[in-house]
């Protein structure tokens, strides 16, 4: 039994910790976001150079074969920096997928993720899908030796920016069928693909993508899109709860700070009692998202785990990460006063993140639905 | 017991009623929901307002108030929140006019009055500092008389639309006592004098409405002073019990409410509806519950300040539940919303989801004040704690 | 617009009071407790005396021609003096479908429950029910001019000394049929009939009751006994609830006291900020709990109160004051430390007995179930 | 990262296992379900956990404790729960004796730890006073030096099972110094002293386990002082530290979320199995989701001890989660049994839900002490923002 991480683990997460020393502070995180694509691509060689992104690609496709124990860690330290460069929707979400498609260029395309010269994005939600990822309109239908897309898919994080774009779409069955999904790959810039973007209150990107009849690539078995986005919902799932348990220990440590120095009434706020045990409240519910974070890791790579009891895992990882999130968000704001409204500090920034965090893939309430459908529907 | 309306009460609603329907027009609402030239905006609403007598909901008649009682302002403000109607910019009408008619010279009523009714003056609040927030009384902003004038010097913060007044009432100091609550003064400062600088302050929604105002000798004709020297904080803590009566914000509460249920009909996947998840519902109905049993808190408060009582502490009681309910439903309108809610606007809106998500997150995001400004909940609880249960 | 009980609301109320005071001290109140029966008959005939036991019932039938919120106004004090004499069981549950039934001896019977020479009780609930009034196995069959009834009722309030006893039987339909419901009166000591008793954690009295084809008399229409019972039930739940608004004020204000008194750190621990604004909290859930019940009381005595909007109403208030009477119990018990632990003082007793409102005839959960129905249904 | 046991460990789990399922037989379980015969009961079970050399998981071999790891008592503690069983009563086993051994001298370790590890001795605690409850180190119970005796008088309260004990330990005051920690002493009484009284205190759940002890100058030998005079606030100190790791008690809980769950199986009406709906679920996930972070919260205390740390204020953590779950799992058991969770028993339980609703209610009052004693949840918060936060 050991619940800590390893000695390699560590060395990674302290090459975050001395490389956003040095380079982001949160002045320098914000000259990074002015930049045209809302993020620098000066880091991004920089993270290629120090390996990150290649911890979660397999050894034999040039990875650093890392485990969801390996995302976690590097994903909690990127929270803490409040990394804004598309760390997520590369690693985890494209790569993810691509690394599990049966794309034809597969080993070159996971080299060029891993030196940084391609950025890349999913395409999965739709307007009216909300938190099932099974509803899906966009369309895929034979043309000739390839496919061609139509429909429109919303949210796709890091889409201003992809290059390439891998797509979740209809290739038979009704609306909600989850059998009738397969993936597509194709270029960002092909023909009958038009890139809406926006930034996010967290200041990363998305976009909104039309597709009319654009050429695509089977990268799935046919029907088997779905099967494969449920195993890398899996990572998505971890790296988005350790991303926040990150941010809640920089939030509480900022908070405790701040009420240090903030005077009222003659003396500082953090000698009153009722804000004390708010703050000891806050810090519980820390201690309890990091104990269950660790709980899911733990069970997550132990091969006698049952589907089921994964399932439990992973859901009240991300109920407990939405309510405690919430909970130390909306103290750490509160316990900052007007200070904590500014866009000056980074505080209001962590708690953006944080919400954002908590409307992804689903929110406190969908994963609790789908916790109780596990745990109590036997 | 009854919570009926007498019949002249029902009338005025139907007045009230047919005034929103043809004056709150279509333009005006969308203009209002977008959040865009909000000065304009604002002051075209208030001048239609003051065209039919209604802008001064709290003034005496004799000042071009309208004189209602309180049950009329409470049909009032039901209709406007149900007409998704804006409440008038505070700052003037609500604010600093109710000190002025009440503690103020003839010529500060004659030259103040008019403008701020008619909305050709635009107000903001010059109270909070830097070191004195919930601890008010710290402020260290300073007046010194010098001839007929004050020399005002310190900075104010927190100043909500400073970037579009022309005056700015202050809490000054013009002495020292024993008791940090005396020496203050209350000092109307016009914002075009020689050395005001107005540094905005950009707000976690991603907006401007927040200020510091810098004063550095800024000098300030003695007639502009309120009532007597050193009385400041007495006329402000007058202003601050009446701010506090309002903002239970049932209606727009009750408005949201029904919003949220109305958006939940139409966010529709393989489950259903989502107004029919019934964990969906329980947030929902945790929320509303608490929210009929504020209707009532402010009823009762309302009928016993209709048959004279002032308002007391129960006040803090409205603020603290009425700012937690609403905190609570800018979040679930988040979260009814799904991820759009985190996206903001480039060049356009992708979709009405898009549309709302904005809003929602815009009023999420910058809600987060409401348990702070006007005296925050802790301090709230702190005067619960003390003037109710004596602790 | 009045928000405040009439003068001779206040009277009433008033004569509780100044009666508590004189005859219901704690000690007094325990002593009562040790008859018997667990209760004072003298008190109960004081009770008739004063005219108490005539609230709720109609002027025709010798009654003070009350209205719900004349039931309230005595239930709430009736709360705050924690009285253990079976004025719920008898007024609201045995009164309330006496009044309402087509019982031959009907006036009869009304007038000995207002002068105090019968007490009664209502058998409704049986094991298996749960909170589900429409679930009944007791049939009752014809037995030539009579019916008899066969099956066990279980928690009846009231039961060890009732006289007489209104059944909730099934004349036909399957288990949860509402329409197949009827209401039976027949003596407590009628032959089949087999009352076992138990105290209640409050205090009061309740029987589990077998019918072995006891003999009874139809007192509603054939199948309208359901329709009867909801009728009662809009009282059964304003009672209880102004019941527990009284012992909610009762409980804050002997929490304030005692951490008035109570020294630790050598301070009283009313000094203490966290504890403060949790007493903030208690005083807050009191406030409540006291204007939505004031909210319900006009609304539902105001005709044009729709039938939705009455059942909003009456299970808002039901879900509000379970809610904060859990909050308000717990926190009256742990601010009074180890002595609120202990049977000697008022407080577990107050709290037991609003334990014990949440557990009759619907908890917190079954509540807000039929709020979100009333409310999101549509 | 990982949390499989050992083979050694897994082999050690079912050794465990069999020993459960051997010897707490279907007659023990109904006693100690019903509880009734408190002390009979628990003294039978304790010997047949000694015979097996298990009774003593805290202590050392060669006082005769197991000497297990960590990893050895957490497993045990595990099995004891699945299996439904009680723990030992704690007052000898778990608290004094580790003070005995670890601060006593020879022969107090010859005199009272074989006697306690057979169960021959019942032991009970003497810290609290009336006026010193939260605030420990007010205590006034005087030890006044007579000769090779002391001289106890005072009074201590809510000792458990203080009518069945043959000895009590007590923190006594025997001297005054600037810090009121000092000047305590740490001294064993026997109960068949002349001058103690012992006064029943019937509590919340209509049951009798507390008392107050008075002590009228109650003559004690010199002898049973433990350690040094005026030491005994520190002795007291290390076993309160020890009392709260195991006060998380996840394995009770896990029990607890499974018996409601079977519970809420059998509660059918119309609408389905209470386990099936929504709202029931959601109540209970609240605490499930808790629950499971608390195990691991557990684990990760347990696994720093493995590895040599001391228990640190991580225990304040786990003693308030831990016992918030507890009394929120107790209140949901009342309400998935319903109004019968209010019967009180009388000749007979009338029938099944009678029964468990008597447990439940039961269980739920005396619960609400979970969050008083061993240091109320209020001065473990206290002690998390000095010690963690540094507040």
């Amino acid at each position: 039994m050991n619940f800590e991480y390893s000695e390699e683990q560590n060395l990674l997460k302290e090459s975050i910790v001395r490389w956003a020393q040095d380079n982001y502070s949160f002045d320098q995180r914000r000259a990074s976001m002015n930049n045209d694509d809302g993020f620098s691509r000066a880091h991004w060689a920089t993270f290629a150079e120090l390996g990150w992104l290649s911890v979660p690609f397999a050894e034999e496709h040039g990875g650093y074969g890392g485990s969801v124990i390996d995302i976690a860690a590097i994903m909690q330290e990127f929270g803490k920096a409040l990394v804004v460069e598309p760390v997520f929707p590369n690693l985890v979400l494209f790569g993810g997928l691509l690394e599990r498609s049966t794309a034809s260029n597969k080993a070159e395309l996971l080299g060029q993720v891993i030196d940084g010269s391609l950025m890349g994005a999913a395409a999965i939600s739709e307007v009216q899908s909300r938190f099932d990822a099974s509803n899906v309109a966009v369309t895929a239908t034979v043309d000739g030796d390839n496919y061609s897309l139509s429909g429109t898919k919303s949210m796709v994080l890091g889409g201003p920016q992809a290059q390439k774009l891998i797509v979740l779409a209809r290739t038979s069955g009704e609306q909600t069928d989850e059998t009738g999904l397969s993936l597509f790959l194709l270029d960002a810039d092909a023909s009958g693909v038009k890139c809406n973007g926006y930034p996010l209150m967290d200041g990363q990107q998305a976009a909104d993508i039309d597709f009319d009849g654009a050429p695509a690539e089977l990268v799935s078995e046919l029907g088997g899109g779905y099967a494969i986005l449920q195993e890398v919902m899996g990572l998505v799932h971890i790296a988005l709860s350790a991303e926040a348990v990150g941010i809640m220990e920089k939030l509480n440590k900022t908070t405790v700070e701040y009420t240090k120095t903030r005077k009222q009434f003659g003396v500082t706020i953090s000698s009153f009692q009722a804000l004390q045990h708010r703050m000891v409240d806050m810090f519980m519910a820390f201690e309890q998202s990091k104990s269950l974070l660790v709980g899911a890791l733990c069970e997550l790579t132990d091969d006698s785990t049952s589907e089921q009891r994964a399932a439990k895992v992973v859901t009240a990882l991300r109920t407990l990460i939405a309510k405690n999130g919430k909970l130390i968000g909306d103290e750490a704001i509160q316990l900052h006063g007007g200070m904590g409204l500014t866009d000056e500090l980074d505080v209001g920034h962590y708690v953006k993140r944080l919400m954002m965090i908590n409307l992804l893939f689903g929110d406190q309430t969908s994963f609790q639905k789908k916790f109780n459908h596990a745990a109590y529907a036997a | 017991m009854d919570n009926s309306f007498s019949s002249a009460d029902l009338e005025f609603q139907k007045e009230v009623r047919d005034f929103f329907e043809k004056e709150f027009t279509a333009d005006l609402r969308a203009r209002v929901q977008d959040g865009i030239d909000v000065k304009s905006t604002s002051v075209e609403w208030q001048k239609k307002l003051n065209e039919r007598g209604w802008v001064a909901t709290d003034w005496p008649v004799e000042y071009g108030g309208t004189g209602w009682t309180p049950v009329q302002k409470f049909i009032f403000e039901a209709e406007r929140c149900a007409a998704g109607a804006p409440d008038v910019v505070p700052f003037g009408l609500k604010m600093v006019a109710p000190v002025i008619f009440t503690f103020g010279s003839d010529a500060q009523k004659e030259k103040f009055l008019p403008r701020i009714l008619n909305s050709e003056d635009w107000w903001c609040q010059g109270y909070s500092e830097p070191g004195a927030g919930s601890d008010l009384a710290a402020l260290q902003t300073r007046a010194v008389k010098d001839g007929d004038d004050y020399i005002v010097s310190g900075a104010k913060i927190w100043t909500t639309y400073a970037q579009f007044a022309d005056w700015i009432f202050c809490l000054v100091r013009t002495g020292s006592f024993d008791k940090r609550q005396q020496g203050i003064s209350f000092l109307l400062i016009d914002m075009k004098s020689e050395g005001i600088t107005v540094n905005p302050i950009h707000s976690i929604d991603n907006y401007h409405s927040l200020n510091e105002v810098v004063f550095d000798n800024v000098r300030v004709p003695a007639e502009n002073l309120i009532g007597s020297e050193h009385q400041g904080w007495t006329y402000a803590k007058a202003l601050l019990a009446h701010e506090r009566t309002s903002i239970a914000a049932v209606g727009d509460s009750k408005s949201a409410l029904r919003e949220i249920v109305e958006l939940a009909k139409t966010q529709t996947n393989a489950n259903g509806r989502l107004i029919d998840d019934p964990l969906f519902q329980t947030r929902l109905s945790n929320i509303e519950i608490e929210l009929m049993a504020l209707e009532y808190m402010d009823l009762r408060v309302l009928a016993s300040l209709s048959s004279g009582a002032t308002p007391g502490p129960e006040a803090s009681l409205l603020k603290i539940k009425g700012t937690e309910i609403q905190q609570a439903l800018q979040e679930l309108r988040m979260q009814a919303i799904g991820a759009y809610a985190g996206a903001l606007r480039q060049d356009e809106y992708q979709n009405d989801l898009h549309r709302r998500g904005s809003t929602a997150r815009r009023s999420y995001m910058y809600g987060r004040a409401a348990t702070i400004y006007g005296g925050s909940n802790e301090v709230q609880r702190n005067v619960i704690a003390k003037a109710v249960l004596g602790l």
